[in-house]
């Protein structure tokens, strides 16, 4: 397979970031549209903190090193972008994951934002919990803590396939308002019907704008389109066989 | 509307960027900290109840201004910046928690959990104009979004409750270690005050500055010849402008200089049995005066008693209030006799007793005199006992929020007891009663796996990556069973090889299964084991696969017979991909094609695969698939391996059990649609 | 053989256990999925550390290069133990760094050459589509409709100026409408075969019960009898 | 000294290696493709290290849990733990005792796993059943027609419409479900690329304090 396409994507990609990057840093930052999944969760964070009881966050089991990497990592973005109100209103969520590599990159999630606050001392690390390494034992080990646990709201955002219906399943019988965001084909079609906010595919790259809303993110959703409208025209040029 | 300072665009309240050009928009206005009032940035005193918005205090230079670390839009925090090593103490960092949670934010920026609790309960996330085709909540294309318009929670009571709004420190950089010099006054206060003289206190107050809530309790201290001040502690001054006559005569002799703010403390806590000199008769005491010393309860003081007989009729038919009992206990009363104490007589202090007398014993450290407890007077036990009462009935705080409880979703129970029953109905019937609904379909992509696994020539090795554990058995060893079976009496000789943990084992249970003659195992399966990193341990294996040691005999790979003269996968006839995930199958068949682009590929996958997996089948680069247990049945048909009345029953329960599921959702689509959508 | 006798009762049990979620969560079936999560969780500790250690201790005893090549690995794995005290915390920092950046790595790659571009490129062209007939132009049509209307619908900035953004909802709002509508066709599609995957699963499960209570069924009766 | 340690070498460390491997899939150069495989081979064995940091998290949060009410589930937990552990390590490494890990496996690991993806059935359909409680838009008429062609087409009823059903299920996955995951797939590739761009660009650092 020629390389030559690979390059010129990750070329045009990298141009286009910096361009952005630099329009942004004249105030130019792109608004993007709403997505309610990521939209509430500050108000539901505030909420979670009048009631006492933390929000529930699901990271799923994509591992970093592996091909999910960074769909762990744009939902571990997500989570530090809430981490400064929920240590702020001193609520610290709790964090399930699935896998190893991902407990120690939580874990700092909180610890920094404890360290910002000048309180390092207050930071549990058993706040994020390693559940179990096969996906499907994962979900129903989140399932059974959503289920038993004292929680005011459940966001699951990473890396998971139609098992992360066990867990939508018990979040909806205790009547915890849900935020979902998944990457992969299996878990949207099992999210689809489940009683929560969706942010389907792409979204769930948005997340990070969305709560966190820094320039260079909202830049980067900029850049996905400008690439987007790139394969567009590379797919019509296909079409009409000038590729 | 606010007004972008770069390019004058008016946004909507609320918004942290201009939409215009995009630059940040800086705060808009001060609230104010008594009424809530928003005020423009520049003012000193609020609009609406006059209150002082910006303590009088030095403004910080910029450069002490602590930067704020995380510029968190949407989310207005209070920033602390990180101090190294931390700072102080541990309880004062704790201290510093509370206190920023409960004092006021720099720039008037209120956190969205207060903001609810002053403004009535409206959107709090930060609204972009979202614009209009593009669709607020992603999938409610055609229709309003179905996202619930109430949130659940019960909007709290938009008054700031009352215990909040005292509590506030007024608006200003709500420094709590730096003591605000001076609390702002309250209005009806200041008015008893003698207009500020120009002169402001020189000698910051002695003692630690009294909280506003505390100083609304005290009497004012600086009684001047013109405004009298009220006789009894804990009376509050009339609201008007003007002192009632009545009042006029308790007014106290000018016991402190004009112009010292000193504050004493509000209520005569007054530790009577320190040795406080005796005031003369002739200087009428003022109860708070620290000095004066308190006529035991139960015998009032001859002035009082005077006020009381003569009860002056001019008090415009305001009936003397007398003592409750409960309160004159309270009232604090000398207990011993002191001598007397000369007051100043120079020097800015003169007119004040009990003052330290320069050079004795200034250096001595302050001991109190340890004086042996008598017997404890019965007052000192009453009172005691009334504060005990008072202590131990139970706290009444604001209704605490309980955790909301969450609302069991209407037919929660019987929705899920309906669909359980229903779908373990339509599996198990089949065992009940024997039904030949469904047979094996024709499938074309098993038809050519077929094809191309009969054209085997007997004696080719192949290399069956096995991608599933224990989960995925129960569908998988049907998937795999006929294509493993078939290979086997085609003479093929296997080498298995898996990326997953459980893959190897669960592979030997298949294997032993299906294995005609177990005598033959040696020769015909060599079972490579588990090959740990995803693409990276696919590579690895491909180029060197007589390197390992076989699981099942614990000997070198090269030792065993079905793995005889093959060394990588160039050596293989075929390769064989079982995945139960498409990620699998997409990292074997893109390694393989690249290390060898000419070697037929084939695979058994499960049903949720098969989505994924028809693009490789029309691209050509896998020859052949079957997909699921339907796949399998139409194997195992044109096989016909004695595995038939197994199938069978399989076959028969999931039809059932899919038929079921669809019938589900069909009524619950048409219960739901007429029961109404969810509250 | 009473091995299997004790472990089919073991099985069987543990199977209806964690089948009686189905009527309704009970402390049985939390204790049966207790033991799961432990049991799973000390399996993937065991067959990692063999595996890892196993690849690596020879490598290590043995005097060549390859020795300083396994060492690196190794320490970055002990650095990586220093996350579990939050004090020392920040040393293990390059070890989650190397896990990152190969993390990134592999991801980038598999997204580029393996989906973008292929998925990209797999619309074939209009001389593909008329050699398969009438048929295959109205596919043909239809796949690449939906293909572009699909990647549309997840467009996130939307154009400033008034008379751009008419423009932009005319076109790219309309497409990505019709984009949602083949997204939504590939959910119920996916939804459909995790549906009947792991409804396979649930026929074999339920199978292999009521296979393990005849068999014990016929041994009490055996032995009773 | 603290900085150093703990943010700029981190970065230059993720950023050196993220930029290496990704070079070693852009560049047909063996020693780049040689130097990207030991970088994998590394991160797998930090990978396993982080394996016994997610076994100690487990004990911790179960041990302090078990205190609490409700605490019998979580001694449960960490016993099977141990015990699991144990077995396993037996039958890798001592042969002799390969039988107790087997039996283990076979019948204590496999039957729950198994029955755990059977649950992700009920679920399911569970939520197929309440579906329209919860989506009332247009679109959810494409997603029931959809799930119910490609659920009735799998096993077709031998009723005189089965076959077609069948052809309509195989044109449905192949063309209108199709295009959508393609259209999906595309931008799922877009996000991961432009996240991993911000990552070795150093914008994004998880890794540094």
């Amino acid at each position: 397979m020629s390389l030559i396409l690979p390059w010129l994507l990750i070329v045009v990609a990298l141009v286009a970031l910096l361009w952005i990057a630099l329009r942004a840093r004249r105030g130019r930052i792109p608004s993007t549209r709403s997505l309610p999944a990521f939209d509430q969760l500050p108000a539901e964070l505030g909420h979670s903190a009048e009631s006492g009881s933390p929000i529930f966050f699901t990271l799923g089991s994509g591992a970093v090193g592996s091909d999910r990497t960074l769909t762990s990592i744009a939902a571990l973005e997500t989570v530090e972008g809430l981490a400064d109100a929920a240590v702020a209103y001193g609520t610290s969520p709790v964090v399930a994951v699935g896998d190893p590599t991902l407990v120690p990159l939580a874990e700092d999630v909180f610890r920094r934002a404890w360290n910002r606050r000048g309180t390092p001392e207050r930071h549990d690390p058993t706040n994020v919990q390693f559940i179990g390494v096969h996906p499907t034992v994962y979900a129903a080990g989140v399932a059974d803590l959503v289920l038993h646990e004292r929680i005011h709201g459940h966001v699951l955002i990473g890396s998971m396939d139609e098992e992360a219906a066990l867990v939508t399943h018990a979040a909806e019988g205790r009547g915890i308002p849900q935020s979902v965001a998944a990457d992969r084909l299996p878990a949207l079609g099992a999210m689809y019907p489940a009683d929560a906010r969706l942010a389907a595919g792409e979204e769930l790259f948005a997340g990070p704008a969305r709560v966190a809303a820094l320039p260079w993110y909202c830049g980067s959703l900029r850049v996905q389109d400008v690439l987007r409208f790139l394969i567009v025209a590379f797919i019509l040029l296909k079409v009409l066989g000038l590729w | 509307m606010i007004y972008c300072p770069k390019c004058g665009t008016a946004n909507r309240q609320g918004s942290k960027f201009c939409n215009e050009c995009g630059s940040p928009l800086l705060a808009t206005g001060l609230r104010c900290p008594m009424c809530g009032a928003m005020n423009p940035t520049g003012n000193l005193y609020c609009d609406r109840c006059h209150a002082r918005l910006i303590p009088a205090e030095r403004v910080p230079p910029e450069e002490e201004k602590p930067e704020r670390v995380s510029p968190l839009k949407g989310i207005s925090l209070p920033s602390v910046p990180v101090t190294e090593g931390g700072s102080g103490e541990k309880w004062l960092s704790e201290l510093r928690a509370e206190a920023e949670e409960v004092a006021p934010l720099p720039e008037g920026e209120i956190p969205p959990w207060l903001a609810e609790l002053t403004a009535p309960a409206g959107p709090t996330a930060p609204e972009v104009s979202p614009p209009e085709a593009a669709v607020p909540e992603w999938l409610a294309e055609l229709e309003a979004p179905t996202v619930p318009a109430a949130p659940e929670v019960p909007p709290v009571e938009a008054a700031v409750p009352e215990w909040l709004a005292e509590l506030e420190v007024p608006a200003g950089p709500a420094a709590p270690e730096a003591p605000p010099p001076e609390a702002a006054v309250p209005e009806w206060l200041a008015e008893l005050e003698v207009p500020a003289g120009p002169a402001a206190p020189e000698a910051p107050p002695v003692e630690t500055p009294v909280p506003e809530w505390l100083a609304e309790l005290e009497v004012s201290p600086r009684p001047s010849p013109e405004a009298p001040v009220p006789p009894l502690a804990g009376v509050s001054a009339p609201p008007s402008g003007e002192i009632p006559d009545w009042l006029r005569e308790f007014q106290a002799a000018p016991l402190v200089q004009e112009g010292s703010s000193a504050k004493l403390p509000p209520i005569a806590l007054v530790d009577t049995a320190a040795s406080a000199p005796a005031a003369p008769e002739s200087v009428p005491p003022v109860l708070l005066e620290e000095e004066t010393p308190i006529p035991p309860p139960g015998e009032i003081p001859d002035w009082l008693r005077a006020a009381a007989e003569e009860a002056p009729p001019e008090l415009g038919g305001l009936v003397p209030a007398e003592i409750p009992e409960w309160l004159r206990a309270l009232q604090p009363r000398a207990e011993a006799a002191v001598e007397e104490e000369p007051a100043e007589t120079e020097g800015f202090l003169s007119g004040l007793r009990g003052l330290l007398p320069i050079g004795r014993g200034l250096d001595m450290p302050a001991t109190a005199q340890p004086s042996l407890p008598r017997a404890p007077s019965p007052a000192a036990v009453a009172r005691a006992e009334l504060l005990q009462g008072l202590l131990s009935r139970p706290l009444m705080t604001s209704p605490a929020v309980e955790a909301r409880e969450a609302y069991r979703p209407t037919g929660w129970a019987l929705s899920r007891l309906l669909v359980g029953v229903i779908l373990l109905g339509a599996i198990l019937l089949p065992m009940l009663v024997r039904l030949s609904l469904f047979s094996p379909p024709v499938v074309p992509a098993v038809e050519t796996l077929f094809a191309v696994v009969h054209q085997l020539p007997s004696g080719t090795s192949v290399l069956v990556a096995w991608e599933y554990g224990p989960a995925e058995a129960d569908e998988m060893d049907r998937v795999a069973g006929p294509l493993i079976d078939h290979l086997l009496r085609q003479g093929a000789r296997l080498v298995v090889v898996s990326t997953r943990p459980e893959g190897p084992v669960v592979a030997e249970a298949l294997l032993a299964s299906r294995l005609a003659d177990p005598s033959e195992r040696p020769r015909r399966i060599a079972n490579l084991g588990y090959v740990p990193g995803q693409a990276a341990g696919v590579r690895e294996v491909l180029g060197n696969l007589d390197g390992r040691t076989e699981v099942s005999t614990g000997l070198p790979a090269a030792q065993v017979e079905a793995i005889a003269g093959v060394h990588s996968v160039a050596d293989v006839g075929m390769v064989v991909v079982l995945a139960a995930q498409p990620d699998d199958l997409r990292v074997w068949v893109e390694q393989v094609s690249a290390a060898r682009p000419d070697v037929p590929i084939v695979a058994g996958v499960s049903a949720r695969v098969e989505l994924m997996s028809t693009p490789y089948l029309t691209a050509g680069q896998i020859r052949g698939i079957v997909a699921g247990l339907t796949g399998g049945a139409a194997y195992e048909a044109k096989l016909d391996t004695g595995w038939g009345r197994e199938y069978e029953y399989y076959l028969n329960s999931l039809g059932l059990a899919q038929m079921a599921v669809a019938a589900l959702a069909v009524i619950g689509a048409l219960i739901f649609l007429v029961g109404g959508r969810k509250r | 053989m009473t091995a299997d006798l004790i472990g089919l009762i073991v099985g069987t049990l543990l199977t209806l256990l964690v089948l009686s979620y189905i009527l309704g969560d009970n402390p049985l079936y939390r204790l049966a999925l207790h033991l799961l999560v432990g049991a799973t969780v000390g399996y993937g500790v065991a067959v990692t550390t063999v595996t890892v250690l196993q690849a690596t201790l020879p490598a290590l005893r043995s005097e060549s290069p390859e020795r300083v090549r396994v060492l690196i690995p190794l320490i970055l794995g002990m650095l990586l133990l220093f996350k579990g005290f939050p004090r020392w915390s920040a040393w293990g920092n390059f070890s989650t760094a190397l896990l990152v950046g190969v993390g990134t790595a592999v991801a980038v790659s598999g997204a580029v050459m393996g989906t973008i571009i292929p998925q990209a490129a797999a619309v074939g062209s209009l001389g593909d589509w008329l050699r398969e007939g009438s048929y295959g132009l109205l596919n043909g049509f239809l796949v690449t409709l939906g293909t572009i209307g699909a990647l549309l619908a997840f467009a996130f900035t939307v154009p400033r100026q008034p008379t751009l953004r008419r423009l932009w909802n005319g076109s790219v709002g309309v497409l990505g409408q019709m984009g949602r509508l083949f997204l939504l066709a590939a959910f119920g599609a996916a939804f459909a075969t995790a549906l009947t995957a792991s409804l396979t699963v649930l026929v074999g499960r339920v199978y292999a019960v009521t296979a393990g209570l005849q068999q014990l069924l016929t041994l009490i009766g055996m032995s009773g009898g | 000294m603290d900085r150093l340690v703990t943010r700029i070498l981190p970065t230059a460390f993720a950023v050196g290696t993220g930029i290496l491997v990704l070079l070693g899939y852009l560049l047909p150069i063996p020693l780049l493709a040689s130097v990207r495989d030991e970088l994998v081979r590394w991160a797998v064995i930090v990978a396993a290290f982080a394996f016994i940091l997610g076994f100690f998290n487990l004990l911790r949060v179960h041990s302090q849990r078990s205190r609490k009410p409700g605490g019998i589930y979580s001694v449960v937990l960490i016993l099977a733990a141990l015990v699991s552990l144990a077995l396993t390590m037996a039958a890798l490494l001592i042969p002799p005792l390969r039988f107790l890990g087997d039996w283990w496996f076979r019948y204590v690991l496999s039957p729950l796993q198994a029955t755990v993806a059977g649950l992700v059935a009920f679920v399911l359909a569970v939520a197929a059943f309440r579906l329209l409680r919860h989506r009332r838009e247009a679109g959810v008429l494409v997603f029931l027609g959809t799930a119910l062609i490609v659920l009735l087409g799998t096993l077709p009823l031998p009723v005189p419409g089965g076959e077609w059903l069948a052809t309509l299920r195989m044109w449905w996955m192949n063309v209108p479900a199709m295009a959508g995951m393609r259209g999906l797939l595309i931008g799922v590739g877009l996000g991961v690329l432009l996240v991993g761009l911000r990552v070795l660009t150093g914008t994004d650092r998880p890794y540094s304090e």
